[in-house]
Formats: structure tokens, C-alpha cells, sequence
């Protein structure tokens, strides 16, 4: 147990704001699902370029401008080799993943989709792999519906088989549930709806903090990344397109820098990325990004994955051992996000006494309504790890459900 | 456990936490509404009966956190038998209390014991979600003010 | 002369970026208006926050997440207060004023606009405000039309007067024009909308900077920021919209956040802003944004207006005696930003002749082809100053254009 | 003037600036091409003669900088009297040698003008504008590759 917590523990020093009190105790962060914390090496990223580099990209011929410009494109390169992609210009940055899923629903939904098409999403999609499909299919008259998941909360591949015809024209899975862990088995989905000749997206939110993303082995035609849940920071994001289809679509939002013409009898554009980025984009956000991607390379994968899956493993054997705590879902595979219940005891009044211990857990429904009236549950409390997390946490965590006891013995 | 905690999950807290009064549903209601946090998932709906301008009847159903659903247990003891106006009056001053905005006025001892709220700004709405709906009872225009 | 550098002269060490050299030369920025450099405030707010306060917002019952909300919205309160809005709830926060400008088209334009209908938008829009336009009028049938301006680059208010009938169901019009500096007459033009019941919008991407922005008293609609350009990170903006009209609006983008309820048979909306603002914010963007509308109110506007002016005054009178150079478009009123053109030199080698000497300008056509077009002109020189510009700026910039006769004698 | 400044603007660059040569248009022209940058505004429009597979004419028409003319002006003369494939494998050179892939090949004096761009990347596009647009006359589904 003891080497669990230590494999990459000195790492914490470079994360400040998890060195602080709460409520007077340590603050044990576990809620980095939601978002993560930032390494120093991001944080200094971006206020370094801040201080010495700024200026707008693209469109200037004086040096700050262009040092700018470069690196906001080595950025796009950082990421475009982190999701194994074949080229940089398959990569569009948005704001966020759910911009991307945003601009995949608007642009190719409106084009590809008609009447009678059916589009599938998981049961255990966040509200941004739902929403938007909900609008383009009430505007072109698809539908949209879910695909079962088992009572393990792993997603029932026969029944989703059973679902594929030629009208599927659209499958869109979340990589990595945010809400109760699952991975999923995104290859073989794709795989599958790609023998019926539907097009794919997966929401790689949560995948892309664990080392699961690349997008050449999965095999989708769209991949969705969210920033701030991979160590960057907060407003930066990417759509992750092949490029023969990001190269078929129709902008989505429009203005300046994704144009080559505009007059007012009518306007051209660019290609992709740049058709996709009107505006000024979040530059400093995006070297901050690039700044993640590399703190993430120079940890690797490797040992974070093996770091976070010892503290899981921990958790679950522990909290199990707390009379009236149920594990919500047991699937094959899970990433370092652990959902609970504790009997005769609201999420929000477990979160709420963990707090006053000093930790950071989510209480909710996580974004996942869908799901959470799947498994017939209100709300779930969640804690989620990081590669900065360590047995403190977990003891913090454990001793805090315990109070939850205490207080409503 | 920690004074601050302490003063939130209060005994009587607890209590209704544990054991609602008024959970259910009131025969012939003259007027309901239903109270939603989005944000958590909290739900609750309300069902009076009121008659001259009085409250005569008044139950909930729902779920929710300790604090909701001690809130909505309260607020129903607090107003049943209660005239409209003071019911809605009554509301007022409880949420300022919950918010902090006043911090003199004095309550009943149970509806007090939710003052601990005032310091854990993400449970404020728990504890005004019932209220809300009350409020929304007796004016929206579902409602039955003229009743 | 001496006085006009010296007012505000000391905010100057405020700002990092300023201090440095560029082709071994003193950088002079004169690029402020396609994006301003950051005060230290600003800066520090930003890493401040990533240091000990980051969180995801609005979803937390942790002390973290309940801090970081706080400050999130204490920005928005202070926006709202800068804007001079009524309340907070009349400001969404976006990515930039592009995404702002394209909410708007979308949601409130694709609802409220049909065939017939007039979009009228001033000559000298940025395309941010043209394109958004022109993508809704192919959606519904409407038009999109040019309010002529004059030769002097001021909006032609006789024209604009005589295109104004019931058919005309919306106007937008840029506050101050990025190209040539213009500013416009806004309440004026928004009133003349008013008249015959048309929606307005005015982009204040601009505007902000200079003080001029009081969406009470010009009285549009909608009003556009973006955050960049006044002294705040990028990727943050907002739209100003009457609550009214943005609660008669269906949502834009849509996914976690914005909802009240998600199910596979359908969802529900939250009000406004949350409506418009799915998914993980840039929080720390916008709590840069909120320092920087600190900054702004300590500096005060009024020595901001009249230092800016002072400066600009002096470089045209300077630029009007150097053989060969013209200044584009002499404005009723104009803002700090001067374009202008020297025979026989195109503004790129402006540009870059100028860089070499440490100047940075711009060169092109500013996102405004239909105004370059308008001027028969196929791009500018355009220099722009902020609060922190000099007296050594203006000379660098005149020492700048008299190397580029030398070169191209 | 700093001497990068000097390397870009050589004498060669701002003569074919100021007087371009082969500007105007074709007779009778087997192919053309037109290459903007819309980042700047630039524009050429290019004509060509070409036949038994040598190019007997070319003339260009636009607006741009310095840099775009210069290049565009040099271009016309580098190639009029070469054969398609010639004219190609120039273009390859050429921009491997303004885009700092190539170090060591040397051009004639006049397209040698155009290495100081190297150390100007923002402008790296002007000068290979009329060259872009040159090869999409060559090989561009409305080329004349065959003729
Ligand atoms: C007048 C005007 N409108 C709109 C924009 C677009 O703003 P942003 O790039 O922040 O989206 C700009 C800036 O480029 C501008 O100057
Ligand atoms: C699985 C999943 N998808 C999508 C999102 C939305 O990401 P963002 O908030 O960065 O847009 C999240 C995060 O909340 C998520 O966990």
C-alpha cells in the first residue's frame, strides 16, 4: 500500500493549489473530473507569454505577432501528436468539448442528417453528447436514442448491435463516463457502426486525462477534447476531425480570420482549421494547453495510469468496507472516477460534511440525468483522481465518509 | 465534527431529516406547485388547502438532501393553520434569515435551526426550495390567492 | 507636447510585454487595437486564481468550487456595472465578440427573421458582424444591405435614413470602426432603428476600451465585447442583451449547465444567461476580465480618453507632414486607431520596414474587405494606441515611416 | 537600414517592384491561375501560353506588396522558354530555398534576391504566391499539364 501512494507523489509540488488548508484541514481534491489542477509548467506558460509574447495571431507581419503565431500553432501541433492524429490540420481548437460536439451536431448534422435518420448515444452520455443532437434532430427530423447500458453500468453491446440498420446514420459515445468511471469500448463501437456506414464521435473529455486517446486506434471520425480536464486551462478545447470530412462541412460560426473573402453579395471560405476559427482565438489558453500536453509527455502515461489505478482500487476495497456505501457500477473497465451512496444519506449532505473535512468531492447528477434515472438514483456523490492524488486523499476521503456516519448515525 | 457542520445538521434537522411531518398528499387541494434545483436534482411538491384565506392543509413529497427535506417538513409545521398573507410574510423573513441579509430577527426554534445554512452558501437554495414553492402556491398564477 | 506622454505615463510599468526590444530595437506597440497588452493585475489575477482557487463552477457544494463561483460571478457583476446594464442577468458570457455577434444571428435571427426581411449593416462592419448575417439571411429568406458611409469614413445618416421602413427588422452597426477609427454615432443610429421597430445591435469590440460603452444610453439591444481588446485575457467576451429579448431566445450552443432537465425524451431550458453559457466556462479567462475592468475603473476613463487623444492628435498632424503619406478618412469623431497608406509602398512593407525598427503595426485589411473595397483600397497601415502608449511610440512610428520612404526612395 | 532589412529588399527586389516586368496579359493563353492570400489581400492573376509542352508566354496581372510583385515580376522571367517540367522542379526549388528547407542550392542572381524573405516568415507567403499559383497553371484540373 505504501509504494502505491509514492510512484509519482513528488509531482504534487508542482500543482500549488492543492497545498492549502480547508475548513482547517488539508485540502484532499478529489474532484478532478471536473476539472484538474494546473502544474506550475501551465500556469507559467501561460503568464510567460503574457508578459513577453502576447499580441494577435495570424494576421501580422511584426515579430511579437508572429512569435505569437508560432507558438499557437506548435500548440496545435503538441496536441495533434498527443491524439495521434495525421496531420495538425485535423485538429479545430474550440472553447471546450462541448463546443466541439456543438459544431459537429450544427455543421454535419444539418448537412448529413434528414427525416427518418436515427442517431444513437449512449445511456451514459453527458448533457453535451444529448442536447445538441436533441436540436439538429428536431430540426431535420431525425431521432435520437439511447444505447442500453447493463445494471454493471458497462454499455450492452448486444442490444446496441441489435439497434444498427442502414437509417443509424450517427453513433456518439462518451470514451470515459464522467459520472460513474466506465471506459468503454470505443474501437470495437466504432467499428461497429462503421460496417453500417454511420459516422462516429466520441466524447474524449475524461479520455484524454488517462492516456486513452488516440484517435488513429479508435477509429472515430470525430474526437472531442476538453482542456481544463487534462491539466490546461480553463476555455480551450478541441475537435479532433478526419480531414476529408472536416474538409466536407459548412462553417459553423462565423466572422473574421475563416474567411478568404467577404463582400456583401457574398463570402468564401477557408479551409479547415481555420474555417472553423472566426475571431480571436484563446491564445494564451491554447499555450497552455500545448504547456500540458507536454508536462503530461515528460510524466508519461505509463505511470500515471498505474498511479491512479492503485489509488482506485484502494478506494473501492475501502469504501466497500463501510457498512451502507454502495459502488455505483461495476464495469469491466474503470478510470479513476468512483460514484457512491451512502444509505439514508443525500449526495449533497455527504459532500457537504466532507468539506468541512477538507474534501473536494462532487454531489449530483454529474451532467448525466439519462443515466442517473438508468440506475434509478437522484444524484450520486463522486470522487475522481488525479496524477497528482495520494494516500493522504484517500484516508482523507475514507475518514470523511466516516463522519458522514457519525452525523447521521 | 466541526461548530460550523454542527450548526447545520442540527438535531431537529436531523430529525425531520429522518422522520417528515406532512409527507404526502392533502385530500381536495385547492392549490399546488412543484420546486426543482436543477443544479442537484432536488425536487418538491407541495399540495394545500386553503380556505378563507387560510391555510388549512398542507403536504409535500419529493426528495432532496437533509436540508430540503427538513426545510420542507418545517416550513409545512411552520405555516399550516396559518393565514395566506402571514404564511407569505413568514417566507420572507426566512429567507432573509437563510441568505444572512437579516440577522436580528428571531424565529421559532425550529425554523432557527436552519439559520446554520447561512454558511454554507452552496446549501442555501436547499433550504429556500420548499419556501419557493410555497411562495409560487399562493401567488402564481396556478395559484390560489383569492382562494 | 511634453505633457501629453507624461499623464498616464507611469501605468507603463504596469505592463510587461512593453518592456522589451524587437529587432534590437525598444518595442513600440502600436497594435493595441487588434489586441491590448495585459496589466501585471490582470495577469496575476489569472495565475492568482489558477493557483489557489480553481474549481469548476456553479456545480460544487465545496468550498473550492463555492470560491471560485464566487469570483466567477463577481466578474460578471462587474461587467455588467462597466456595461452600465441593469443587471448581471443581461450579460452571457462567450468566447469573444465574434461568438457573441453569432449567438445573437442565430438564435434571436433564426427566430425572428423571414422572408423579405431587411438586415441593414453598416459599410464599415468587421466581418464578425457581416458573415453571422449572412449565413441567417440564406437560412430565411432575408437580405443583408450596406448603410453607405461617406468619403470621410463616417456613416452616411441621410442614406441610412432613406433605406429605414417596416421591412428593416434589424440594424447593426460597429461602435468604433477597427479600421479607420471612426466613431459612430451609435445612439443616434439605434434610435432611427427604434423608430420603425427595428432589433439592434451594436459591436462594442471597440468601443469598451475608450470608455464609450453605456448600453443604457445607446440603447441597443444587444452590445457585443470583446475581452482582448479591452486589457483582459483572450477567450473571454460577452453579449449585453435586454433580458427581455434574451429570455424570448432559444438557446445557442447547448449541453451541461444551460438545462433545467435532460431526458431521451426531451429536455428543458434554464433562464438567462445560463441558457447561452453550456459547458465549463473560461473561468479564469473571465476573472481576468473582471481585473481588468478593476484596472480600467482605477485608471479612469477620463484621463484614458485624453491621454489617447493627445497622442493621436500628434501622430496625425506628424504623419500629415511626411511627403507621400495619406491618413484614411477624416471622422466626425475618431477613436486612437489611424490607418493610412504612403504612395508607391504597399502597408505590407510598411509593416515590415517598421518592424524592423521595433514598430509594430498592422497591415491588411483589418477583417473589413467590404470597407477597403468601399475606399478602393486593397489594405492599410494601421497604428493604434492604448493607455500605455508613449511619446517615444509616436516618434518610433514617424522615424518608422520616414525609413520606409528611404528604403523604397 | 539593419542589414535583414537590406538582405530583403535588395535593389533586384524593389526595381522589378517598381517596374514589373511580363505584367499585362496573354495572348491567347492555354492556362491560367489566379492566387490570393486572404490574409493580406494579395492577388495574382496568371497567364500562360504553353505549347509542345514549353512555355512560349507568361504575364501576370495583381496587386500586392513588394515582395508578391518582385517575386511574381522574377517568376515570369525565370520561366518563359522552360519546359513545364522544368519550371516545376524551379518551383520546388524556389520555395524550398525562401521557406529556409534549403540551404545550399543556388539560383540565378535574380531569384537569389528573394532568399533574404528566409529570415521574414510572415512574408514567406508573398513571395511564393505567384508560384503557388503558377503550379496550379500547370497542374490544376484547369492546367495544361497535356497541352
Ligand atoms: C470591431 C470589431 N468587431 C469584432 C471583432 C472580433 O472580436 P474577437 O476577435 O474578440 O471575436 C473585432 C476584433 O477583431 C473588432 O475589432
Ligand atoms: C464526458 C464529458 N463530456 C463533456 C464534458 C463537457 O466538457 P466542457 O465543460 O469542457 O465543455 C464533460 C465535462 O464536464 C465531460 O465530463
Amino acid at each position: 500500500m505504501a509504494t502505491v501512494g509514492t510512484q509519482i507523489g513528488n509531482l504534487r509540488a508542482e500543482f500549488p493549489a492543492l497545498h492549502q488548508t480547508v475548513n482547517g484541514r488539508p485540502l484532499a481534491y478529489l474532484d478532478t473530473a471536473a476539472s484538474a489542477q494546473r502544474p506550475l509548467q501551465v500556469i507559467e506558460a501561460v503568464s510567460e507569454y503574457e508578459k513577453t509574447t502576447h499580441a494577435n495571431v495570424h494576421r501580422g507581419v511584426h515579430s511579437l505577432s508572429q512569435r505569437a503565431t508560432d507558438l499557437f500553432e506548435e500548440a496545435r501541433a503538441l496536441i495533434a501528436a498527443f491524439l495521434n492524429a495525421e496531420s495538425e490540420r485535423e485538429i479545430v481548437f474550440t472553447k471546450g468539448c462541448t463546443e466541439a460536439i456543438n459544431l459537429v451536431a450544427h455543421s454535419w448534422g444539418r448537412q448529413n442528417l434528414q427525416e427518418g435518420d436515427r442517431i444513437l448515444l449512449s445511456t451514459m452520455e453527458h448533457h453535451a453528447n444529448i442536447v445538441p443532437w436533441q436540436i439538429v434532430a428536431a430540426e431535420t427530423g431525425a431521432t435520437v436514442e439511447p444505447i442500453p447500458i447493463t445494471d454493471d453500468g458497462d454499455i450492452d453491446l448486444l442490444a446496441y448491435q441489435d439497434m444498427l440498420d442502414r437509417r443509424v446514420k450517427f453513433v456518439g459515445c462518451v470514451h470515459v463516463s464522467n459520472a460513474i468511471g466506465t471506459i468503454n469500448p470505443v474501437e470495437k463501437i466504432v467499428a461497429m457502426a462503421k460496417e453500417i456506414g454511420a459516422t462516429t464521435l466520441v466524447d474524449g473529455a475524461q479520455g484524454c486525462p488517462h492516456g486513452l486517446a488516440d484517435v488513429r486506434e479508435i477509429g472515430a471520425d470525430f474526437y472531442t477534447v476538453s482542456g481544463h480536464k487534462m491539466y490546461a486551462p480553463t476555455g480551450v478545447g478541441c475537435l479532433y476531425g478526419r480531414y476529408e470530412i472536416l474538409k466536407s462541412m459548412s462553417p459553423y460560426q462565423t466572422g473574421g480570420n475563416m474567411i478568404r473573402t467577404v463582400s456583401f453579395s457574398g463570402s468564401t471560405f477557408a479551409d479547415p482549421p481555420d474555417r472553423f476559427e472566426p475571431g480571436t482565438p484563446n491564445i494564451s489558453g491554447f499555450i497552455g494547453l500545448g504547456a500540458a500536453v507536454r508536462f503530461l509527455n515528460q510524466v508519461g502515461f505509463e505511470s500515471i495510469v498505474r498511479h491512479e489505478r492503485g489509488l482506485t482500487n484502494l478506494v473501492i476495497s475501502m469504501l466497500a468496507d463501510i457498512e451502507g456505501v454502495s459502488i455505483i457500477g461495476k464495469p469491466a473497465h474503470r478510470s479513476s472516477t468512483i460514484s457512491f451512496t451512502m444509505n439514508g444519506v443525500h449526495p449533497h449532505d455527504i459532500g457537504t460534511v466532507l468539506d468541512s473535512e477538507g474534501v473536494a468531492i462532487r454531489a449530483g447528477h454529474h451532467c448525466c440525468m439519462p443515466l442517473m434515472e438508468r440506475l434509478g438514483l437522484p444524484a450520486t456523490a463522486r470522487a475522481s483522481f488525479g496524477l497528482y492524488s495520494n494516500l493522504e486523499d484517500v484516508e482523507a476521503l475514507i475518514r470523511g465518509v466516516k463522519k458522514v456516519r457519525e452525523v447521521f448515525a | 465534527m466541526n461548530d460550523l457542520l454542527r450548526e447545520l445538521y442540527q438535531e431537529i434537522i436531523l430529525d425531520h431529516n429522518k422522520s417528515p411531518r406532512n409527507r404526502g398528499t392533502v385530500e381536495h387541494p385547492t392549490c399546488e406547485a412543484h420546486g426543482h434545483n436543477p443544479l442537484c436534482g432536488d425536487q418538491v411538491h407541495l399540495g394545500l388547502r386553503v380556505s378563507d384565506g387560510k391555510i388549512e392543509d398542507i403536504k409535500f413529497e419529493g426528495q432532496g438532501c437533509a436540508i430540503s427535506v427538513a426545510s420542507a417538513s418545517l416550513m409545512t409545521e411552520a405555516v399550516v393553520g396559518k393565514s395566506v398573507e402571514e404564511a407569505l410574510v413568514l417566507s420572507d423573513e426566512f429567507q432573509s434569515m437563510v441568505t444572512g441579509k437579516d440577522l436580528d430577527k428571531h424565529f421559532s426554534d425550529e425554523l432557527e435551526a436552519l439559520a446554520g445554512v447561512r454558511e454554507f452558501p452552496a446549501r442555501v437554495k436547499c433550504a429556500t426550495l420548499a419556501w419557493h414553492a410555497l411562495e409560487e402556491a399562493l401567488q402564481g398564477k396556478d395559484g390560489c390567492q383569492n382562494a
